[in-house]
């Protein structure tokens, strides 16, 4: 975490204070990798578009993962596809976020029977934060991921790092 | 304008045992059945011809004819031996506007067929596609190498589970440390 | 500038302090507010609303961003060269910044009343070339290579261009203080460069449809010096990533982000200087009207931060409307388009001026 | 004597802003200059093919739609004509018209997205985001008849899911009208905005009969000049029916076949669709669009082979059935995977930054590259 | 030459269009639906969230057929002699116990096939689609209304029944054995 490595090891009303605001930092500037997959990545474009407008949250897509806070897996993750992401998260600074967007990426979707080349769930490769279901979401419900990714940044503390 | 038929008779004038038969049985479509290693010569013919010019290959499909003996094998798979491997090759004329169905089939254990990439550039990953999904060895092919699924699922995988559309395919347990099956 | 706060204060360190921290407050708001404008002025001209959920109308959202990034870890890849890749981004903030140095803010806000002010920041902001240089290479990222090849080219080539129209204006007003150019202005919006300067007469009239030619090259050729659309070719984002700052993270990636909007500040503010009379009014001040006298270096910060701003906003303008020039195009721009209408244009300055 | 140089290999994709997914090109280059260009597919290979085995004829449907994810009911389109020539089913002709209107919808948005990402590749984002805007406008019209926003899963074999909505035919009168501007807006603001016209103009040509031996189709291969278009040549459901013009390039800026020819290929494309649906619109006769779909979906023995003109080019299915009620073979021919094959014929001796432009003109859905 | 000339003209002309056009834009309202704050009225036709209302469910097992994901698992029992289960809304009498009756949202694909064979009309696709989780498991939906205790209960009832009336036949198919001795 840059420059607060070091972790507290009891709370106090400081320590209290600056974890609430640092979370109101991270939370509100939720960098999305810039990252489409399949059919969601449509939706998930859609919804930094005009209609739903993905900027009002400070969400603003970041093309390289050095500079993103949040992957969305907006799509199928095939098996071709998972060492790829793997590797994606990997490039990212901690702290960084995973929204699994959609059937495909929650367990494989429509595909988890025969799908002989699909990743079944994207959970079997890197940790998901918040799991958005539909097939794909409505923009709506990806918002609302994101909603639910903010509540849980909130509850974050310095003392404990959840990434 | 040609119908099936017409072709038919030309091809059978031009190229005699080569082409086998015109299957007329199926409700929509017409087929005419090759021999998998003159496709190449019928094919430029059928390109060249100036009455023909089938100047576009819409469509080329791998197929598991799935006509064999179903047999179990040392460790209880169902798999399939003898029988055949089919390829349809759906051609069209843009200048002359009429199409043919044409068909090769050659055997399971050793499919080889003739590539057409040297006639139709489009042949050439609609033939890696079947090579890749089905294992249909395409003979003369520049580049033959998988195009849809990962370079090296051979090193992770057994004989069974190489090309998942043949109808005895059985999924790995494992690719790169990842599970496959749900 | 120095000398009005040693008179005031007293002391040489506290006087040289405040000398440096007024530019570099002013970069900082300019990153703060510049980034938030960015994102609300692309979100009116795209139909949208921009942040608004941060703060009161969103405005807090660079704030959240800052803090964020302050928070990041400082991941790297193992193959880079990290001496090169931890100096690049200061390099490339410092020569954005020390050309502040030179930028009358007012009659009283400047940091040195150099007799050569317009030579040495054109001389100084060519540092931040090294910096992307640097950052491209010790990067090991061949998208930051190619980014950093694409951005020294483009700022060497384009520095031609500005420097000849900066020359017309030298020779126009017969000086390179900028302060002194600045002043040559004064009074009334009639007396600015663009509308032929102070004196008047038939030269002034002649005047006016080159010194807007000259005008246009210099906004053009300044906009592809700060690498922002339709030149932003360094950082294409749908071709190369982002560019040289591909590999940057954090607050490493934030102090190249800082000294983009620093530098596009500090070319408005060029632009406002040579062309359209620097930090004076173009009414007259109202210190002057009620005589307060200590009022008018504070209108004229006012006049200047205006104007500096106006420009930002065109260039914010232009971003969100136009595409990317390719890489060749850029160059063909400057050296066949760019440079003879700039020489031709400092000849006819030259012969009207001799007038 | 020249000196020896060694090319660098640059791997673009499969998380690349511009690849339009997750398309892996490696490009060999020499400074800025692009040698050759190898895409790697794959990425998305979802295994439709092998799930249409495992499939009852109508359960296929759902998974047509997520092949050309952007034109969901071109998908269902062809597949439903393909099995109803199987089985020899007539469908009544609200239903033609209904699909054929649905289509030409999707038709436009589909291009709506094409162009838009076209440019926001060239660096024009702001088109690119009113474009979206007026897709939304679409997907409302849709939404509201068949429930989903993308993936309709609405054109059934033999009939549709649902009747259309009472307020379709006001709403798509509407939209009609509200769109017409918008391109004459768009024209101005980006097709004919010099630096665009620069970037895409002599780009990237492509030959009449390159692309006929690659077997290019939809607006690929008529910004190549050619008039051909499956609605008119080989016309299927009730287009025989409409009045309207089948657009090509024609080197307006450059050179016959070059991006900038394809581009706008889809922009006129987009004003005939318009006039389909005007024709159509107001001429849907009544009747039940569920009259036709059997009860029992077992297609007799026999290969079919249909193609319809999806967006992005012919769309055709091959389906071999045995009889049976799961499908014994469908093979997809997608328009994007034969039209990507064309890239690398393209590319050759371009810059960099061209690759994004002639890549963002052919318009590939990697859904439907790698099924 | 005209042609150099042609070009600036063109570029400097053009852009001035574009820009005329991104002005106007900075002043058109913003179309943006504020989302969490503002919710737009779904159509009726919505096709989200399934809703399964289990009174009416008969346990017949077609929507889980017709389900091309497989994604609904129904599990019944056979009510034994005695026990009324009720009728639905339209009339049609239950025969079976649903003891479980779970739908994965995860494996979902909205394709809205399982809602036209229902003969009752008790599955249904609602306009519900924020269920956001932060653990999988919780997608999954169970929508049986018996409880495991209830649904083993039914089990354990259902097997006794037809033990004893596998007894009872037994039993008949002895007398009749026992009966027809006597008569051969």
């Amino acid at each position: 975490m840059g420059l607060l490595d070091k972790e507290f090891s009891d709370g106090n009303i400081v320590i209290a204070k600056v974890d609430d605001l640092f979370n109101w930092a991270r939370l509100s500037s939720v960098w999305q990798l810039g990252f489409g997959l399949a059919c969601c990545a449509i939706e998930m474009m859609a919804t930094s578009m005009s209609h739903y407008d993905f900027d009002r949250f400070g969400v603003i897509p970041r093309n390289t993962p050095r500079q993103a806070d949040a992957i969305i897996i907006s799509g199928t993750v095939t098996l071709k596809m998972a060492l790829r992401i793997k590797r994606l998260y990997e490039q990212m600074p901690d702290p960084k976020y995973i929204i699994s967007m959609g059937s495909c990426a929650n367990c494989g979707g429509p595909y988890w029977e025969h799908g002989y080349h699909v990743l079944k769930g994207i959970d079997r490769v890197i940790p998901v934060d918040v799991y958005v279901p539909g097939c794909p979401p409505r923009p709506e419900a990806l918002l609302e991921g994101l909603l639910k990714l903010q509540e849980k940044i909130r509850n974050e503390s310095l003392r404990k790092k959840s990434a | 304008m040609k119908s099936a038929e017409e072709i038919f008779d030309i091809l059978k004038k031009k190229f005699g045992d080569a082409v086998l038969s015109l299957d007329k049985d199926t409700p929509v479509e017409q087929i005419i059945s090759i021999d998998p290693l003159k496709i190449n010569l019928i094919s430029k013919y059928l390109r060249e011809n100036p009455e023909l010019q089938f100047d576009s290959l819409m469509c080329l499909s791998g197929v598991d004819d799935a006509n064999g003996i179903k047999v179990k094998d040392a460790e209880g798979n169902e798999i399939i031996e003898g029988g055949t491997l089919s390829v349809y090759y759906n051609l069209h004329s843009v200048s002359l506007k009429h199409k043919i169905t044409l068909k090769v089939s050659t055997p399971r254990n050793d499919p080889q067929i003739e590539s057409l990439e040297k006639i139709w550039k489009s042949a050439n990953w609609h033939e890696r596609e079947a090579f890749d999904l089905i294992g249909i060895k395409f003979l003369n092919h520049p580049d033959l190498r998988r195009i849809l699924m990962p370079y090296d699922w051979d090193e992770f995988t057994e004989e069974i589970s190489r090309h998942p559309l043949r109808k005895d395919y059985k999924n790995p347990e494992f690719y790169q440390g990842m599970k496959v099956p749900y | 500038m120095y000398q009005y706060f040693y008179d005031l204060t007293g002391n040489t360190i506290i006087a040289t302090l405040i000398v440096a921290v007024f530019p570099l407050v002013n970069v900082l708001l300019v990153a703060l507010i510049g980034v938030y404008l960015e994102r609300k002025v692309s979100a009116w001209i795209q139909d949208r609303i921009g942040p608004n959920r941060t703060g009161p109308l969103g405005l807090f959202q660079t704030v959240a961003d800052f803090l964020k990034m302050l928070q990041k870890e400082d991941a790297t890849s193992t193959e880079i060269d990290s001496k090169l890749y931890n100096i690049a981004p200061v390099l490339v903030f410092t020569g954005s910044f020390a050309a502040y140095a030179a930028i009358p803010f007012s009659s009283k806000l400047i940091g040195s009343e150099a007799d050569v002010g317009i030579f040495y920041v054109l001389a100084i902001s060519s540092l931040v070339v090294g910096g992307i240089l640097m950052a491209g290479w010790a990067s090991n990222n061949k998208y930051s290579m190619l980014g950093a090849m694409r951005s020294a080219a483009q700022i060497i080539s384009y520095e031609i261009p500005t420097a000849i129209i900066v020359l017309s204006i030298v020779m126009f007003t017969g000086t390179l203080s900028l302060d002194k150019i600045s002043d040559m202005q004064t009074a009334s919006f009639w007396n600015w460069n663009i509308f032929g300067g102070a004196e008047l007469g038939l030269t002034k009239f002649l005047m006016i449809p080159f010194m807007f030619i000259g005008f246009l090259i210099i906004f053009i050729s300044t906009l592809a010096e700060v690498n922002r659309t339709p030149f932003d070719i360094p950082e294409a984002e749908s071709e190369l990533v982002a560019g040289y700052f591909t590999e940057y993270c954090g607050m490493k990636w934030a102090m190249f982000m800082l000294s983009e909007y620093g530098n596009m500040f500090a070319v408005s503010a060029i632009v406002s200087i040579l062309f359209f009379g620097g930090y004076h009014s173009p009414i007259g001040y109202l210190g002057n009207s009620i005589g307060v006298e200590w009022l008018i270096p504070f209108e004229q910060a006012f006049w200047f931060l205006a104007k500096g701003w106006f420009f930002i906003l065109v260039q914010m303008w232009l971003r969100w409307t136009l595409p990317r020039l390719r890489v060749d195009q850029l160059m063909s721009l400057c050296w066949k388009y760019l440079i003879p209408y700039a020489f031709v244009n400092l000849i006819i300055i030259g012969i009207i001026s001799l007038l | 004597m020249a000196l020896k140089t060694e090319h660098m290999v640059l791997n673009m994709g499969p998380q690349h802003p511009s690849t339009h997914g997750v398309l892996r090109l490696e490009l060999e280059i020499e400074g800025e200059l692009v040698n050759k260009v190898t895409p790697h597919l794959g990425y998305l290979h979802r295994c439709f093919e092998k799930h249409a085995e495992a499939m009852q004829y109508n359960q296929v449907v759902p998974y047509t739609d997520r092949l050309d994810y952007l034109a969901s009911i071109g998908n269902n389109f062809g597949y439903a004509l393909a099995v109803e020539k199987l089985m020899g089913i007539q469908v009544p002709e609200r239903v033609e018209y209904i699909r054929v209107i649905m289509a030409e919808l999707q038709r436009i948005a589909s291009h709506l997205v094409a162009i838009g990402s076209n440019g926001a590749d060239i660096g024009a984002l702001t088109p690119f985001l009113y474009l979206f805007r007026d897709r939304e406008h679409i997907l409302s019209i849709i939404e509201e008849t068949c429930g989903a926003r993308m993936l309709y899963n609405y054109i059934w074999i033999g009939g549709l899911s649902h009747d259309i909505h009472p307020d379709f035919v006001r709403k798509t009168k509407e939209f009609v009208n509200y769109f017409k501007p918008t391109i004459v807006e768009l024209d101005n603001l980006l097709s004919f905005n010099k630096i665009f016209i620069e970037r895409t103009a002599n780009i990237g040509i492509l030959p009449v009969d390159t692309a006929i031996n690659f077997g290019a189709s939809g607006p690929t291969l008529r910004g190549s000049g050619i008039k051909f278009d499956l609605r008119r040549d080989d016309p299927y459901s009730i287009y025989d029916r409409f009045d309207f013009e089948i657009p090509v390039g024609k080197g307006l800026m450059g050179t016959v076949g070059d991006c900038w020819d394809r581009y706008n290929v889809r922009i006129r494309e987009m004003e005939q669709s318009l006039r389909i649906i005007e024709q159509a619109v107001d001429n849907i006769p009544e009747g039940d669009v569920q009259s036709a779909i059997p009860k029992r979906i077992k297609p007799p023995k026999g290969t079919v082979y249909k193609r319809v003109e999806n967006p992005r080019g012919e769309l055709g299915y091959f389906i071999i059935s045995d009889g049976t009620v799961n499908p014994f073979r469908v093979k997809v021919r997608a328009p994007s995977f034969v039209n990507l094959e064309v890239l690398g014929e393209l590319c050759k001796g371009n810059l960099v930054a061209d690759i994004i432009a002639i890549l963002g003109s052919i318009d590939i859905v990697l859904g439907e590259v790698d099924r | 030459m005209n042609q150099y000339f042609k070009n600036t003209w063109l570029g400097i002309y053009t852009v001035l269009v574009g820009m005329k056009i991104t002005f106007k834009h900075l002043f058109t309202p913003a179309v943006t639906i504020q989302y969490p704050e503002v919710k737009l009225k779904l159509p009726e036709r919505e096709r989200n969230r399934l809703y399964v209302n289990m009174d009416d469910c008969i346990g017949c097992d077609q929507c889980s057929r017709a389900c091309p994901v497989n994604c609904i698992e129904i599990e019944t029992v056979k009510s034994i002699t005695g026990e009324d289960l009720g009728t639905t809304s339209n009339g049609k009498k239950k025969a079976l116990w649903v003891t479980k009756f779970n739908i994965d949202f995860a494996k979902c694909c909205y394709c809205q096939l399982c809602v036209f064979p229902c003969p009752t009309d008790c599955i249904y696709m609602t306009d519900v689609f924020e269920f956001s989780e932060y653990d999988r498991n919780n997608l999954v939906y169970k929508f049986a209304t018996l409880t495991e205790e209830e649904a083993s209960e039914k089990k354990l009832n259902f097997e006794k029944f037809t033990a004893e009336k596998e007894a009872q036949k037994a039993e008949a198919a002895a007398k009749q054995k026992d009966e027809q001795k006597p008569a051969s």
